[in-house]
């Protein structure tokens, strides 16, 4: 099939798949989940098409189109594919084929679940395809109301505080991103097709001349930055995570950690740095110190956690950080990008430790889900002696955890070890500071799964419910725990796709900035801290 | 000019771009025909007609009359170039502006006829004085859309008020009715008797009525006098004042918007929404012709220093107001326990938000059109009225569903409190999930209708800020606001879905297939299509929007 | 005592107008505030009289007078019928009475 | 070495590192496969390591062949080899010229050959041409690469930025096939061993004394004797890795993989809170050793560029390795003049230049890179400070401790240590030796006191590796790897007897319940001795004929001499080895002592305790065989000589250090050298203290000459100090465990108070604002509409008081509006 309809089926086909749920007997639970499982499997068979006809060899964007959407507004419906977005789409995919077979616990108003899972699977895939930044907002919005509705009724006993809080923080932020978006629309020939906003930035741009001022690049970048970091999340925007994790079912935890944060990460990289270069160097050392302190922060606080989930949830905190860190640690000394390569090397591994990290948390959140679906509660000192009753589930459930431990030989580890080896050449302290992160990481893992699994008996209510995983939870768990060895062993699977587009972003960015230092070297001072 | 000349440009208009007096009938026509419609319905009563034929389907026959006849001028104005042309002596105007309004009056019209029909409001006997009410509104609304004089203003303002009165206190025996109607009548009365002071005043002093000469002979009396010191000015800035007092009643601004609430509350949720688009749209369309004449349109002085600094300092005041009217209207609207009185805050933020538009209307068109780049794009401030229309047009939808639905909720729990809303999802999924639609599209969320026209506006805003500084404070109470919001919608929306049904309360029965389900759904799916589609309703904004520049 | 011109007259408008805002925001009982209504009402139409005979508004300032006179009895009516309304309801045509909606 | 023989060589030695890893997968799943009491899954994973053993065996075998032993074997070339090596190596202090005849003559005469020729002869020729133009017979080859001793290769790559690479490698040299070979032998022995020692896990019922449950009783579950075998197979696939990684980073990736193969054998009996706890405290304090390492790999990776070992590729795209970037292939350090910055070199040798600027790291840096690697050296091999792991580790079952925690996987830290030689600069050195000293004390005071058979020699394991690092500071490489060989032999020995004790006296391991139990198990008892004596040192006096331990501890004492005659300042490096040698041999005799000697202190255990079966007794015997011959013919002999061949950096001569401490590294080679000097000395000095510490512990513990608890009595306050083990435990959770715990809990009231404080508080400023507004409303309209309402009303005609009403104000109110609009315009119009 066409790329082009391959891209516009990957994005529309699961909502369209819920157009039928509608007819659906509401009895009919089995029927629907099996619907769904087909519809997510599919889209997922179409990611990974994608990423056959996908060529690795080239840097620039493939499979772009462009439909005139709002003509007044030169609005297009652009999407295309490259080696950043290509990783992560296929990510949705997987991770949504997933928690969708992790549904079937759902039980109450399966029909509305369904559909609105859908829909969510939608944005995400938009999200990540669309090339046109109103496309992008729209896209991103989209994921919005059927989040809010998938924590707010399907969610735990505090899952209305959650939700309005999950809402409330992305609104918050997404008004920034519009204010941003309008600056750049009008600020160019009212163009929002990024690329051509990126050639802008980068002065190529043939029917815009000036690049971006300074000054804007400064204000777009931060508004940019506060939308794209409370998704990430990114200390101190990150307190919805906790609830929204804690109170959602598991499969949304599975997605919201999977892929939700994700996005954060690749606004990043899709936007906020290519479009202002300047501005993103003027930040980059606040913002790797950003991303040092969340890794540290969220190790120490999941350490203090006693509700099994929210430890997870602070874990994804501690872990996104590496790729914040990864992202930044671009170093310029007057102008010129020193050590270019290993910027390129952060940003690579950022990437990486998106998928993987994709992977791990969304197996530690589902094999949380598997004991909470038994026993219905998450505290951790009630458990114990786990590993006596459920051996196997014990062994899928370690690996996954060892995989979040950054455990070599997993995907955890390559993500965080490289952009931790990144850093130096950025700025040795914060890479001393980030490399202590391996420390409490370990602590708090092991120290959780001491408590969780290990141990003569099990301590809390419904011991008889402890009966080993069923064959599509194994299922589910062997599936990740591969593909965590699969990139643990052959990480390059995963970078050769990337590895083209993010060599040609560093370069141009490199080149734009010196050229904008060129002409406004007066205006500019550089924030190199040691 | 004395009654022989008269009576020639009768016959057969002398003056250039003037229709004769038949031409002008017959785009007269979609009014005329509505108006035959009321004596129809009254008629049909008298013969006792409507035993056999129920009154609404005259309305609803009627309406949709008028609407393809309005389309067809639509049609006929789009295939040859389009011309303004002035009607009945230049009373009123006709180009793709007022058609585009009068368009929308009808087709409202149609919806909340529909809506009335489904919710039983009103009985069999009352039926024909409510309708002939309620067109008669109408027809003064579409008279706002294509007034060009200030007579025409005022008649329009009356014709559309005086019924609106009436509707209110339909319910006659109903305490908090009468009472919405009486405060209603007093206030409307009130501000229509100073804003015809102000007429008379500007009329007077400008010497002219006609809204295209007015910036002729504005600029005439202001260039060379030394401001706010000047009597004359000053006579002239309070009578434009005066006048703004009319336009703030209709739309209430804030601090000209005590009667909504009361009014809103008091009178069904049926008339609530009616009163709260259709007069909204009306007053909207009057504003910008006013202002836009104002500011030289139509006259052949354009862009004089006077003018753009009277457009500019108009669309500053109006942002002021904007501002205000948003904040308000948003915070009051938090700790309102009835949902209507909810409603009724959230229409007056609303009309802050595309007060917005037309600020950034004024401040775009005060720049010459031929300044450098960065200041404002030619393009600015068709874009900003864009902006409006499309505005108008998903606001037509969200706000009717939600009235629409506290009306279908009202006729079976005889409750309009949000607290009794709870759980409504588990036993009317329907209604829920379209209150919920068109809750976050007034919140203005993807891919929902309302964020586009929000979108749009606070696009045209921040272009603004070019021009002056001041639009920044504008756009930044917009986003503000936007959030704030989300606050007061959510719990709606929230309310009704994620809570759950308290045990003993009222029953609510809504099958899909049910009509009044139907309806709910097609104005819901208007929202979500609105959201999707965008572009043709955007052309013809934009063409409409041309009519000025 | 000079001749009468355009301001004696503009003068006797707006005594009428500020009268006729007054006695609507004093008077409790709703024909009194109709009447305050009328007053502001024809302090207008005077305006227009005295406009059309001394500037070049000329007829259009006679017609509009016109126009709002009728629109006036009309308005009257409507208010009338609604205060009836009122007054079944309240038994009484005081307006502070009807203070039910607030907030 | 050739291209040919290297991959040979590499599929061979691959071959037996990935065999045990498909024991692993085989075993995982030995329930899938067979049932649970099946002895299967120990065959596989025996039969998985010792085809490995074969296969790296028959590597060296191989090799020696390819390069006829020359290793061992006299060569001619050795003269011009220490000469020129000498001659350039010690260029720092300038006596070259005269020195090197000398080496010349005396080398000629007395045949004493020299491991090292080949590669060194060809850097001597190239070097001596490139520094001062001598007459060389060998100057037409003057400029051929260097011949390598090492094969090295590219796997698959993980990764390419740019520029940059990092892959799988492997690198093979003399010493990666001892480690091989050493690895995959005690491997199999241990595995055979523990076929026996675990047999009672094969049971569907597993009764563990060790818990207690709540509701009383003892817990019990179904055997894992499979699991068990699947761990060993999982270490193994580990080790081997380790040894044969062709970078650092792959190092690090499997000394990871060790770690938890380590962490899954320690919290082997998962209900047991101590094992687990163990296994928590092994894993971390690891860790903090590799937040150590990492941070040494992040500056190699800054300021290199690459991960690489060896060099590749030949000729003009030639990549240099880490090692020849830093020394070049004279072995010596290229220091810039002020001495701040080291020049990097390029495959050639020569000084790298990257667009005309020639590439340099700083002085400080390299320093920094080598403690930071060394860390990771430290947390592995459990050195002072971060040793409390090791002894806590036996918690595992005793082949564990045998195979991880004495003979392999800790002595991994030694040989990172020996492998990243090159690159440490003689501070880190002088660091690793002081390191080394402390622990290698510290644990042998505490090993005196214990009195848990396998604690004892847990810190006994401690203390060997203690000198091992202390042999590498003083640039005793060779001893060091030496005494590493023969350590791992004689102490998997030791711990298999224990076990096989432990064993047979049904999991008694307090040697206060034992005594004379080699009536009883001879073999044991007997093994055990052997190893006793080899760890302690012994010879037979005169002759310089004894056991491995004696020879390599030999080895260690003397260049520690030879180090601290040099540098007088650091006479402790050579004291307190020396000292610790009696106190070694004093708690190692103790130990057999108390053990298999005198009289059974404990009729009940003495009764039960019984021989071991065969399976379990003819790997203490074959090891036994070696552990007292592997060493034989010490530095002359062949294991020495296989070590020392893969020397990258030649330490034959003299080297004063360029940095700020000025230490003088001995020199080791030829009767000239430091070490030479002082070889017979240092020899005798070490039995000396080795035959008083043992003669202490007859006194004491046959003889009872003096009662220990005497003596323990007089020195209550010092023994309690050692038996809490010097308080360390104590300290590290005052000093890290407790911060963490708190901190944690303060980053969650952070969440808690702080942020969400803010957005709450955010909500409830727009609510109140929304009440306010309300308010305002309802009492500021009013209030001011009152007011305007009384005045006008009193302006007009009546003096009653009049109460306004809602309407009335809302209608006041647009007047208000319309006259405060107007003024505010009237006061700011633009004009």
């Amino acid at each position: 099939m066409s790329p082009e309809t391959l891209l516009t089926c990957i994005v529309f086909l699961p909502a369209v798949w819920a157009i039928p749920l509608v007819c659906f007997d509401t009895k009919a639970k089995e029927a629907m989940r099996y619907w769904g499982v087909l519809g997510t499997a599919l889209t997922f068979a179409l990611t990974v098409q994608l990423w056959m006809q996908f060529d690795v060899k080239q840097s620039a964007v493939q499979f772009k189109f462009d439909t005139p959407w709002i003509a007044n507004w030169n609005v297009f419906f652009s999407l295309g594919v490259d080696g950043i977005s290509l990783p992560l789409v296929v990510l949705t995919g997987f991770v949504c084929l997933l928690s969708m077979l992790a549904s079937w616990s759902i039980d109450k108003n399966v029909k509305g679940y369904l559909m609105l899972f859908l829909i969510l699977e939608t944005g995400m895939m938009g999200v990540f395809l669309s090339l046109d930044f109103f496309l992008f907002y729209v896209f991103w919005e989209v994921m919005l109301l059927p989040m809010y509705f998938l924590i707010g009724i399907w969610g735990g006993p505090r899952r209305e505080y959650a939700a309005i809080k999950f809402f409330l923080y992305t609104l918050a932020g997404s008004v920034l991103m519009l204010i941003a978006m309008l600056m750049f629309y009008f600020n160019s020939n009212r163009s929002f097709d990024l690329l051509e906003l990126a050639r802008v930035a980068a002065g190529t741009s043939t029917v815009t001349p000036h690049v971006f001022d300074t000054t804007m690049q400064v204000a777009a970048f931060i508004m940019l930055f506060i939308g794209f970091a409370i998704k990430l999340p990114s200390f101190p925007f990150h307190t919805w995570l906790p609830d929204a994790h804690v109170e959602a079912p598991t499969p949304i935890s599975m997605i919201l950690a999977g892929v939700l944060l994700k996005m954060g990460g690749y606004g990043i990289i899709r936007i906020a740095f290519p479009l202002c270069p300047y501005g993103a160097q003027y930040a980059a050392y606040f913002l790797a110190a950003l991303g040092v302190f969340s890794i540290i922060y969220g190790a120490f606080a999941a350490m203090a956690q006693t509700d099994f989930k929210r430890l997870v949830a602070y874990s994804s905190v501690s872990h996104m950080g590496y790729v914040l860190l990864g992202i930044a640690v671009w170093k310029i000394v007057d102008g010129k990008t020193i050590g270019r390569e290993y910027w390129e090397m952060g940003l690579n591994a950022a990437m990486f430790q998106m998928i993987a990290h994709g992977i791990s948390s969304t197996g530690m959140f589902f094999m949380v889900g598997v004991l909470y679906d038994r026993v219905h509660h998450r505290d951790i000192n009630k458990f114990g002696g786990i590993a006596q009753l459920m051996p196997h589930y014990a062994g899928l459930a370690a690996v996954i955890f060892f995989a979040g431990l950054g455990l070599p030989g997993l995907c955890g580890f390559v993500g965080e070890v490289f952009s931790v080896l990144a850093c130096w050449n950025f700025s040795p302290i914060l890479a001393i500071i980030s490399a202590s992160g391996v420390i409490l990481t370990a602590g708090y893992i092991l120290w959780t799964m001491q408590r969780v699994y290990l141990g003569p008996e099990y301590k809390g209510p419904h011991p008889e419910a402890l009966v080993e995983m069923n064959s599509r939870e194994m299922a589910i768990g062997y599936t990740l725990v591969a593909m965590a060895i699969l990139f643990g062993v052959f990480p390059h699977l995963l970078f050769t796709p990337m590895q083209g587009s993010i060599h040609a972003l560093t370069e141009s960015l490199a080149s734009s900035y010196e050229t904008l230092y060129g002409t406004a070297a007066s205006m500019i001072q550089t924030s190199q801290l040691p | 000019m004395d009654f022989q000349a008269l009576f020639q440009q009768f016959l057969h208009g002398g003056v250039a771009e003037q229709a004769s007096i038949f031409d002008s009938v017959s785009i007269f026509l979609p009014e005329l025909v509505l108006s035959c419609t009321i004596v129809l319905m009254l008629v049909a009563r008298l013969i006792s007609l409507d035993r056999l034929i129920p009154t609404h389907w005259f309305a609803i026959f009627g309406g949709m009359t008028s609407f393809i006849l309005v389309l067809q001028q639509f049609w006929k104005l789009s295939m040859n170039e389009a011309v303004a042309t002035k009607i009945f002596t230049g009373l009123a105007v006709h180009d793709e502006f007022s058609i585009f309004f009068r368009g929308f009056l009808a087709f409202f019209l149609v919806f909340v006829v529909a809506l009335t029909v489904l919710t039983g409001i009103p009985d069999d006997e009352d039926a024909p004085d409510f309708y002939s009410l309620l067109i008669g509104a109408v027809i003064g609304m579409m008279l706002m859309a294509s007034a060009n004089h200030l007579l025409m203003l005022f008649i329009g303002i009356e014709m559309a008020s005086v019924p609106s009165y009436a509707l209110t206190g339909f319910l006659k025996g109903r305490r908090q009715s009468s009472e919405a109607a009486l405060k209603f009548v007093v206030y409307g009365a009130g501000s229509a008797g100073v804003m015809l002071f102000g007429i008379s005043l500007l009329a007077g002093l400008l010497g002219t009525a006609e809204f295209s000469e007015l910036a002729l002979r504005f600029d005439a009396v202001f260039t060379g006098r030394s401001g706010m010191q000047d009597p004359t000015v000053r006579y002239v800035v309070l009578a434009l004042l005066m006048i703004a007092v009319g336009f703030a009643f209709k739309l209430s601004l804030v601090p000209f918007h005590f009667w909504c609430p009361d009014a809103f509350h008091g009178a069904p949720a049926e008339v609530g929404g009616f009163l709260s688009i259709g007069s909204k749209a009306a007053a909207f369309a009057l504003l910008v012709r006013l202002t836009m004449s104002l500011g030289g349109y139509g006259s052949g002085v354009h862009g004089t220093n006077t003018l753009n600094s009277l457009s500019l300092s108009c669309g500053l005041g109006l942002g002021i107001l904007a501002i205000a009217t948003t904040t308000f209207g948003n915070l009051a609207a938090y700790s309102q326990q009835n949902i209507k009185r909810m409603l009724a805050y959230s229409t007056i933020a609303h009309a802050g938000y595309m007060l917005m538009a037309v600020s950034a209307l004024l401040v775009l068109q005060s720049v010459q059109s031929d300044a450098p780049f960065q200041l404002a794009h030619p393009e600015g401030a068709p874009r900003a009225m864009e902006g409006l229309l499309y505005y108008l047009s998903v606001y037509l939808f969200m706000n009717l569903g939600a009235f629409s639905i506290v009306a279908l909720i009202r006729n079976q729990t005889f409750s309009e409190e949000i607290d009794d809303y709870r759980g409504v999802a588990q036993q009317a999924p329907i209604l829920a999930i379209c209150m919920a639609i068109c809750m976050f599209s007034l919140v203005g969320i993807p891919p929902l209708g309302g964020f586009y026209g929000k979108a749009f506006i606070f696009a045209s805003v921040y272009e603004a800020t070019n021009v002056h500084w001041f639009m920044w404070l504008v756009l930044g109470a917009g986003g503000l606001n936007t959030v704030i919001s989300l606050f007061y919608y959510l719990r709606v929306a929230k309310t009704m879905c994620i809570d759950l049904r308290p045990a003993g309360a009222a029953e609510i029965s809504m099958p899909a297939s049910s009509s009044p389900a139907l309806y709910v759904m097609l104005v819901a799916g208007m929202v979500v299509f609105l959201g999707i589609v965008i572009n043709p309703l955007s052309v013809v904004a934009r063409n409409a929007a041309h009519a000025f520049f | 005592m000079g001749d009468i011109g355009l301001s004696q007259y503009l003068m006797v408008g707006a005594v009428l107008f500020v009268c006729g805002v007054v006695c609507m925001a004093t008077k409790r009982n709703v024909i009194g505030v109709l009447m305050g209504v009328e007053l502001v009402l024809n302090g207008s139409n005077v305006n227009f009289v005295a406009f059309s005979r001394y500037t070049p508004l000329g007829l259009d300032g006679q017609a509009t007078a016109l126009f709002v006179i009728v629109l006036a009895a009309a308005e009257a009516a409507v208010a009338l019928a609604i205060a009836l309304n009122f007054y079944n309801n309240h038994l009484t045509i005081d307006v502070d009475r009807g203070n039910e909606l607030h907030g | 070495m050739s291209e040919t023989t290297g991959k040979i060589l590499m599929l061979l030695l691959t071959a037996a590192w990935l065999l045990p890893l498909a024991g692993f997968v085989v075993e995982i799943y030995w329930l899938r496969l067979s049932h649970r009491l099946h002895k299967g899954a120990a065959y596989c994973a025996v039969g998985c390591i010792g085809l490995g053993f074969l296969c790296s065996l028959s590597a060296l075998l191989f090799w020696g062949y390819q390069n006829n032993w020359s290793a061992l074997t006299e060569s001619d070339h050795h003269a011009h080899a220490v000469a020129g090596t000498a001659a350039h190596a010690s260029g720092s202090d300038q006596q070259s010229a005269v020195k090197h005849e000398e080496d010349d003559d005396d080398d000629e005469d007395d045949g004493d050959d020299d491991e090292n020729e080949g590669g060194h002869t060809e850097h001597a020729h190239a070097h001596a041409d490139d520094a001062d133009h001598a007459h060389d017979p060998h100057a037409d080859h003057a400029h051929a690469a260097p011949v390598r001793k090492y094969a090295t290769g590219t796997y698959y790559e993980l990764a390419r930025f740019s520029g940059l690479r990092v892959s799988l490698d492997w690198y093979i040299d003399s010493l990666t096939l001892v480690m091989f070979v050493m690895v995959t032998f005690i491997a199999t022995c241990i595995h055979l061993f523990a076929i026996g020692y675990m047999k009672d896990e094969l049971t569907e019922e597993y009764e563990d004394h060790e818990v207690h449950l709540h509701g009383g009783g003892h817990f019990s579950r179904p055997g894992r004797f499979h699991r068990f075998f699947a761990y060993l197979s999982l270490f193994c696939f580990s080790m081997l890795g380790l040894v044969l990684a062709g970078n650092i980073f792959q190092v690090f990736i499997f000394w990871e993989l060790v770690g938890l193969s380590s962490y899954l054998l320690i919290g082997f009996y998962i209900e047991r809170k101590s094992a687990s706890t163990a296994a928590n405290k092994a894993f971390i304090m690891n860790r903090v050793g590799d937040f150590g390492f990492l941070i040494g790999m992040m500056i190699l990776w800054t300021s290199f560029g690459t991960f690489q070992f060896g060099d590749r590729g030949e000729g003009a795209h030639a990549e240099a390795g880490l090692f020849t970037m830093v020394r070049g292939h004279d072995g010596k350090l290229d220091v810039s003049e002020d001495g701040k910055q080291v020049y990097l070199r390029n495959a050639e040798g020569e000084r790298a230049e990257k667009n005309g600027v020639p590439l340099t790291i700083s002085y400080v840096l390299l320093v920094a890179a080598g403690l930071g690697v060394f860390a990771g050296s430290i947390g592995k091999s459990a050195q002072f400070p971060l040793q409390t792991w090791l002894p806590d580790a036996m918690e595992g079952p005793t082949p564990v401790s045998a195979l991880v925690h004495s003979a392999t996987m800790v002595a991994a830290g030694v040989y990172l240590a020996a492998r990243f030689y090159p690159v440490f600069t003689p501070e880190v050195l002088l660091g690793i030796a002081y390191i080394g000293c402390i622990t290698l004390f510290i644990a042998a005071t505490i090993a005196v006191v214990v009195t848990d058979i396998k604690r004892v020699l847990a810190y006994s394991t401690i203390s060997q590796l203690g000198y091992m690092m202390l042999a590498i500071g003083v640039s005793g490489w060779g001893a060091a790897l030496f005494h590493l060989v023969t350590h791992a032999f004689f102490k998997s020995l030791m711990f298999l007897c224990s076990g096989s004790v432990i064993a047979g006296c049904h999991h008694v391991q307090d040697m206060n319940r034992m005594g004379g139990l080699r009536h009883k198990m001879k073999i044991t008892a007997y093994t055990m001795l052997i190893g006793v004596i080899a760890i302690a040192g012994l010879a037979i006096p005169g002759t310089s004929i004894g056991l491995s331990g004696f020879y390599s501890k030999d080895a260690i004492v003397a260049s520690a001499m030879a180090y601290s005659e040099l540098n007088p300042g650091h006479f402790l490096l050579f004291i307190t080895p020396l000292v610790t040698a009696g106190i070694t041999s004093f708690y190692m005799f103790r130990l057999w002592f108390l053990t298999f000697a005198g009289a059974p202190r404990d009729a009940e255990v003495y009764e039960h305790c019984h021989e071991n079966p065969r399976i379990m007794t003819t790997p203490l015997i074959v090891l036994a065989v070696l552990a007292a011959g592997c060493a034989w013919g010490g530095e002359g002999g062949p294991l020495y000589r296989l070590i020392v061949d893969s020397e990258t950096v030649p330490a034959v001569n003299r080297v004063i250090s360029v940095g700020s401490s000025h230490v003088t590294l001995p020199s080791h080679q030829g009767h000239e050298s430091d070490v030479h000097h002082v070889h017979a000395t240092a020899g005798i000095l070490a039995l000396v203290s080795a035959l008083i510490g043992m003669a202490m512990a007859y006194l004491l513990y046959v003889k009872k000459a003096v009662d220990p608890h005497q003596i323990r009595m007089q020195f209550s306050s010092v023994y309690d100090f050692l038996v809490d083990k010097w308080r360390f435990d104590a300290l590290y959770e005052v000093m890290f465990v407790a911060p963490v715990h708190v901190i944690s809990a303060w980053c969650v009231d952070f969440d808690r108070r702080v942020l969400d404080t803010i957005l709450h508080g955010a909500a409830k400023v727009t609510v109140i604002a929304a009440k306010w507004d309300r308010f305002f409303d309802e009492t500021f309209v009013d209030g001011v509409v009152n007011l305007v309402g009384n005045v006008t009303y009193t302006v007009g005609n009546s003096l009653k008081v009049v109460q306004t009403g809602r309407l009335r104000q809302y209608v006041m109110w647009i007047a208000v509006g319309v006259i405060a609009l107007f003024g505010a315009l009237f006061s700011a119009i633009p004009k």
